[in-house]
């Protein structure tokens, strides 16, 4: 059967469906950073082995793409309450949405090197 | 008249030349297919005409069979909202020329509302929401003679949502209402905040009551998808927050 | 088939059908047949206002009001239906407001009141500012409301139920027979009284103002069977239309100090109107703008239409007060009614003409009898207080004063008689005239008669007419009637079949535009929107009455139409030349 | 020329509004407007809850909140002072011997949890279409969240440097 089209929504429903994904997405990590982290309680031995994985080349990549999830979310949420609490909130929303994305960019630029700074040294030295 | 601008020129400019237009219609007719089909129809249009003019064409010289609502071709009943290109608008309120004619335009029923045939879906949901708000003035104590007083300033406060059409064209673009249709949806809302708003009536703590369910304000997720999709320019999203805000506000 | 049985059926939910519903709902059992969703009646699309001796902002009274009305009709104007009309405009209008109608308001919190074309003070001697109004969405808030109200009182609807037939048994009304979009069953609607408020004709025209679904159904229904039609050569070209679209730029634009203008920038309203110049009644203005056009001073490449020009208004004028009609430039137009005037041409606007009834809405059988149990109200019927050209604002006023009184004497009339047995197979002329188109294996289109019908009225029963033109009308109808009995639909179907009913529109529009075109040739004068160039002069000693048409049906089924004529009723105003 | 019509003809008009059980089956037979719900006039007032709008408002809240711990969190743990590279055992140890770090992270444990938890429950609403999905997925998710909720509390504070 022919699909009806996508509906071509603009700014603000996309940056919902981010929202939303980035929202499941850390929902998830934060499940399994808490299981992680409570293995303190078992061992330092357990706790610094599932640590030692956090410093793999992978998983530092994907601790980047966690921060570029978190730090969307914050910042599209602060918009969003924005939009809900603020006046003009809704007429300044594509705006506001656009200097989200502005911040967004260049606070992960910045974050590149400190965050992945681990992987960078152990592949190409100091 | 001396005063001529470009745009009056190109408005007046007599015997337009026409170019070919595809219309890829989504058709549906249980009748006949129980699956819908996109349909391509080819026409000579004058991309100054409306998405409505065209399918007024099709269906008078190629294909009787197609099947949409329409009625005041202006934009001011509500009739004929569908989704063209992807987007929620009035056929008669868009002109060819503003949906890229060189390409395929693509045309389909309004989502999340049951498609009983082509372009026509079942509009009672929508209506019920609409009820469900209460949408008329309500009073306490005694009629006055005559008019009630509003000053000009308080008429303006709910000017806005006073333009509504009921043309369900915010309420199925909505994101949230697709999933499941028990949104109460950005139609009503904006109903409700025509009255809520309105210095003269006294019904406002219930509407608000009403609003506050499950399925009421809470559910927008501020996609702005209704905002845009507006035929009448109504900042739907701005009012649905201000009705958030009075209810914050008067709980607390 | 099903049969339903209410004491009151109203059918068409407009501002008549509405304003009638809401009275009837709370004292009969009511239900509401209406081919469109109530809130897409074109009732919504009027813009300018509803006139009502109000002097909330200036002296007024309901007299001047009464007399600008008879005036403007021409002297056809049936003087106590007017005075009635405007006496309770006053109430009409509260009524709304008390309904919840956002009007737009004076400094001092009251309902504001503007100019509008025809309307003055103390006879004629200067525009008064009298039409009440919500900004230029004066019918939409009017539609609104109504709506409000319905759901308030929780008014039975039957949606896109069209109504094609109209039972009467024993000279008496027995009830009403529709067709439901949806399915496309038949229903018979059984109902001790019956209220028609189904619009207009307007779709007769090509450039016109009226929405696609205004197709006289109403009239023609009655008219088959056998009620007479009142002065159906009386049509109203609205001066401002968008050329060639025909989309209607209220007259509220002239009100609030717009200018008609020809190619030379003239203001000509001033040759043909000194006092009221762009404020003169409709049927001035829109013979002007085509002598202004047919003596070489129409705008753009060919001519053909002229200015309305706001762009001396400030633009904050325009977006507090006509809002809706600046974006109909934009849009339609692309141009900016700040600084570009609108090209426009008159438009085909409005039926003064109709289903004939007395004051309280009941149907007249001829010129004195009328059908128990019968009403009708808004556009579809002729009171007859427009007379020869309606008023700007008093086809609002029209249809909620005559609409209320038409719901309140249908429900009492209901309340005091009992139901008339149903002719047997009520339902057997709707089902003749569907199962014909369907099975019809004709080769004319649909459009193309509709397009051809159009084509003819506008070329010739217009703003101008001769005998000629008319004769030409009338010989074009009778070979597209004849052409129509070959008609064949492509949809075969029972599930919103709209070609089915486009087709049947179609019958409908040609029957009218035949009672129209030949009571307008048998009308050899000249007279508010009747206009004929070989009888430029109004002709009081032979014509000072209304026209009564009525279907002949001959013995071998062929029909033809038979003219009477009714005397106008005149109270306080004779009748005296008419300048503006 | 007339006839009675029977009883048996004549629809009755509740039917008529439903339009169920009448002709085609068509969902818009006999569509008609039905009066505005009782809830209007006889029961004004439904027995609603201000459950909704305190969930919406603490997804602000906490949200607001969220930002400078989350933030904050991550500038310490994945920015000052080598990234990843310094968290270890001993750093952590370090860390949960103050107070302030332990207030933090618990805090952040606590928000975090119920805003994400609430967050799904929207989720889960808007597309759980059946409502015995609904209850499962939303039962799965509340379990995983006061579990994790309870061990991440109970690891904070009984925290042992010394294990
Ligand atoms: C563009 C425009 C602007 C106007 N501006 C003004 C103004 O400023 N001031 C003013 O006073 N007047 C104005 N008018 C005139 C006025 O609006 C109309 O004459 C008036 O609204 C007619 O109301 P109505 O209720 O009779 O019909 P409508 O509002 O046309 O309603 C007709 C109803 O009948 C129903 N119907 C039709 N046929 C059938 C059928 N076969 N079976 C069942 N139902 C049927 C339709 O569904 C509809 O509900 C304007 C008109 C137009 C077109
Ligand atoms: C960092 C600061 C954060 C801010 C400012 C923030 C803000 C918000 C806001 C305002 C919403 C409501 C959106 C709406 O109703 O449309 C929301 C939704 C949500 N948040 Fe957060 N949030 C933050 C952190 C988190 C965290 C840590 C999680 C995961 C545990 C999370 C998961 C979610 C989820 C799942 C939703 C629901 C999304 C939806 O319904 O579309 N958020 N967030
Ligand atoms: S708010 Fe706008 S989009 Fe929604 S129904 Fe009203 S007019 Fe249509
Ligand atoms: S599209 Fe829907 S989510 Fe809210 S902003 Fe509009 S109602
Ligand atoms: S036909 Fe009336 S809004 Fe488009």
């Amino acid at each position: 059967m022919p699909a009806g089209t996508l509906y071509r929504g603009r700014e603000g429903m996309w940056s919902w469906v981010a929202h939303r994904v980035t929202g499941v997405l850390i929902f998830f990590f934060l499940f399994a950073h808490v299981l992680d982290t409570a293995l303190v309680r078992v061992s330092p031995e357990a706790y610094d082995t599932v640590i030692q994985t956090y410093k793999t080349p992978l998983v530092n990549l994907m601790e980047y793409g966690l921060v570029a999830a978190i730090l969307f979310h914050a910042l599209n949420g602060l918009r969003v309450v924005a939009v809900d609490f603020w006046s003009k909130g809704p007429k300044y929303q594509k705006q506001m949405l656009w200097t989200v994305v502005g911040v967004w960019v260049v606070l992960m630029a910045g974050a590149f090197y400190p965050i992945l700074q681990h992987t960078l040294t152990s592949w190409f030295g100091k | 008249m001396e005063k001529h601008s470009a745009a009056l020129d190109a408005a007046e400019a007599g015997g337009t030349k026409l170019i070919t237009v595809t219309v890829r219609i989504r058709r549906f007719n249980p009748e006949e297919h129980p699956d819908p089909v996109w349909v391509d129809y080819q026409l000579e249009m004058d991309p100054k005409e409306r998405v409505l003019d065209a399918l007024n064409k099709i269906k008078w010289e190629q294909d009787g069979t197609l099947t949409y609502r329409r009625s005041c071709a202006h934009g001011i009943c509500g009739s004929d909202a569908m989704r063209i290109n992807g987007r929620n608008r009035l056929a008669c309120k868009t002109l060819l020329k503003d949906v890229n004619p060189e390409k395929p335009i693509t045309i389909e029923a309004i989502k999340g509302l049951t498609v009983l045939k082509d372009l026509i879906v079942d509009m009672d949901p929508f209506f019920q929401a609409y009820k469900d708000v209460m949408p008329f003035l309500i009073t306490k104590g005694n009629e006055p003679t005559r008019e009630r007083l509003q000053s000009a300033e308080d008429r303006e406060r709910f000017d806005d949502t006073t333009k509504c059409i009921l043309c369900a064209a915010c309420t199925s673009s909505c994101p949230v209402f697709w999933n499941d249709g028990q949104y109460f949806g950005p139609a009503a809302i904006v109903n409700a905040h025509r009255f809520i708003f309105d210095s003269r009536d006294e019904g406002a703590e219930q509407r608000l009551e009403i609003l506050n369910d499950r399925e009421g304000v809470w559910r927008c997720r501020t996609t702005f998808n209704c905002s845009e999709a507006c035929p009448r320019g109504i900042e739907v999203t701005k009012a649905i927050q201000e009705v958030k805000r009075a209810l914050v506000t008067r709980r607390f | 088939m099903q049969i339903h049985q209410y004491d009151t059926v109203i059918v068409g939910a407009g501002g008549a059908g509405m304003r009638a519903a809401i009275e009837s709902t709370q004292r009969s059992r009511t239900a509401v047949l209406t081919k469109l969703y109530p809130t897409r009646s074109h009732t919504g699309a009027a813009q300018g206002g509803m006139c009502a001796a109000l002097a909330n902002v200036e002296e007024d009274n309901w007299e001047w009001h009464t007399f600008d009305t008879v005036k403007g009709g021409d002297y056809l104007v049936d003087q106590d239906a007017a005075e009635i009309m405007c006496k309770e405009a006053i109430d009409a209008v509260l009524d709304l407001e008390k309904m919840g109608l956002p009007f737009s308001r004076t400094e001092q919190g009251r309902i504001d009141q503007r100019r509008f074309g025809g309307h003055s003070r103390n006879h004629g001697e200067a525009p008064v500012r009298r039409s009440c109004y919500a900004a230029d969405r004066t019918g939409h808030m009017i539609l609104q409301t109504l709506f409000q109200n319905c759901v308030k009182h929780g008014v039975e609807f039957f949606n896109e139920f069209y109504v094609l037939d109209l039972l009467i048994n024993e000279g008496r009304t027995a009830g009403v027979v529709a067709y439901e979009l949806a399915t496309g069953e038949i229903h018979v609607f059984q109902a001790k009284a019956v209220v028609f408020a189904s619009g207009g004709t307007g779709k007769m025209f090509k450039v016109s103002s009226n929405a696609h679904t205004l197709t006289g159904d109403g009239q023609a229904v009655a008219y088959r069977r056998g009620l007479p039609l009142e002065d159906m050569e009386f049509f109203q070209f609205h001066p401002t239309g968008i050329w060639r679209m025909g989309i209607l730029l209220t007259e509220g634009a002239r009100g609030e100090g717009g200018i008609l203008r020809n190619k030379d920038g003239e203001r000509f309203m001033e040759r043909y109107a000194p006092v009221m110049k762009d404020l003169a009644s409709r049927d001035v203005c829109s013979r002007a703008i085509y002598t202004e056009i047919r003596e070489g001073r129409g705008c753009g490449p060919d001519g053909d239409h002229v200015y309305l020009d706001l762009t001396h208004l400030p633009p904050e004028q325009l977006d507090a007060k006509l809002p809706d009609i600046t974006e109909f430039a934009r849009t339609y137009l692309g141009i900016e009614p700040y600084t570009d005037p609108i090209p426009i041409q008159p438009t085909a606007h409005y039926a003064m003409g109709g289903i004939p009834t007395n004051v309280e809405g009941e149907v007249l059988r001829n010129n004195t009898d009328v059908v128990p149990g019968l009403y009708a109200a808004g556009e579809v019927a002729c009171v007859s207080v427009h007379g020869a050209n309606r008023l700007g604002t008093n086809s609002l006023l029209d249809i909620n004063v005559f609409g209320r009184r038409a719901g309140l004497a249908a429900a009492g009339f209901a309340d005091a008689n009992d139901f008339v047995p149903l002719p047997e197979n009520p339902e057997q002329l709707v089902q003749n005239l569907v199962d014909s188109l369907r099975e019809s294996t004709g080769t004319e289109s649909v459009a193309q008669i509709r397009k051809e019908l159009q084509e003819s009225m506008d070329a010739n029963a217009m703003v101008y007419r001769t005998g000629a033109t008319l004769k030409q009308a009338v010989e074009d109808i009778a070979a597209l009637k004849e052409r129509y009995k070959n008609v064949s639909i492509q949809d075969k179907g029972f599930r919103y079949n709209t070609d089915l009913l486009e087709a049947i529109e179609l019958g409908n529009l040609l029957d009218l535009a035949e009672v129209l075109a030949v009571s307008a040739l048998a009308r050899e004068e000249s007279r508010g929107g009747h206009y004929r160039e070989d009888f430029p002069t109004r002709d009081d000693v032979k014509f000072m009455q209304h026209t009564m048409a009525y279907q002949e049906v001959a013995a071998d089924g062929s029909t033809s139409i038979r003219l009477d004529y009714k005397p106008v009723v005149t109270t306080r105003y004779q009748p005296m030349e008419r300048k503006y | 020329m007339s006839t009675e019509i029977s009883d048996a003809l004549v629809v009755p008009s509740a039917q008529a509004h439903t339009g169920k059980g009448l002709g085609t089956g068509n969902p818009a037979d006999a569509f008609v407007i039905e009066p505005a719900r009782q809830r209007s006039k006889k029961t004004p007032r439904r027995t609603r809850t201000n459950f909704e709008m305190l969930a919406w408002l603490f997804m602000r809240l906490s949200g607001i909140v969220l930002v400078v711990l989350i933030l904050g969190h991550l500038l310490i743990m994945l920015v000052l002072d080598g990234g990843v590279s310094k968290i270890g055992f001993a750093f952590v140890a370090g860390r949960w011997a103050s107070p302030f770090w332990q207030v933090w992270d618990l805090t952040m444990l606590w928000l975090a949890m119920l805003h994400g938890a609430n967050g799904m429950r929207q989720v889960i609403n808007d597309y759980a279409e059946k409502d015995s999905t609904r209850l499962w997925l939303k039962g799965l998710m509340g379990t995983a969240t006061v579990f994790t909720v309870l061990l991440g509390t109970l690891v904070i504070f009984t925290f042992d440097p010394n294990i």
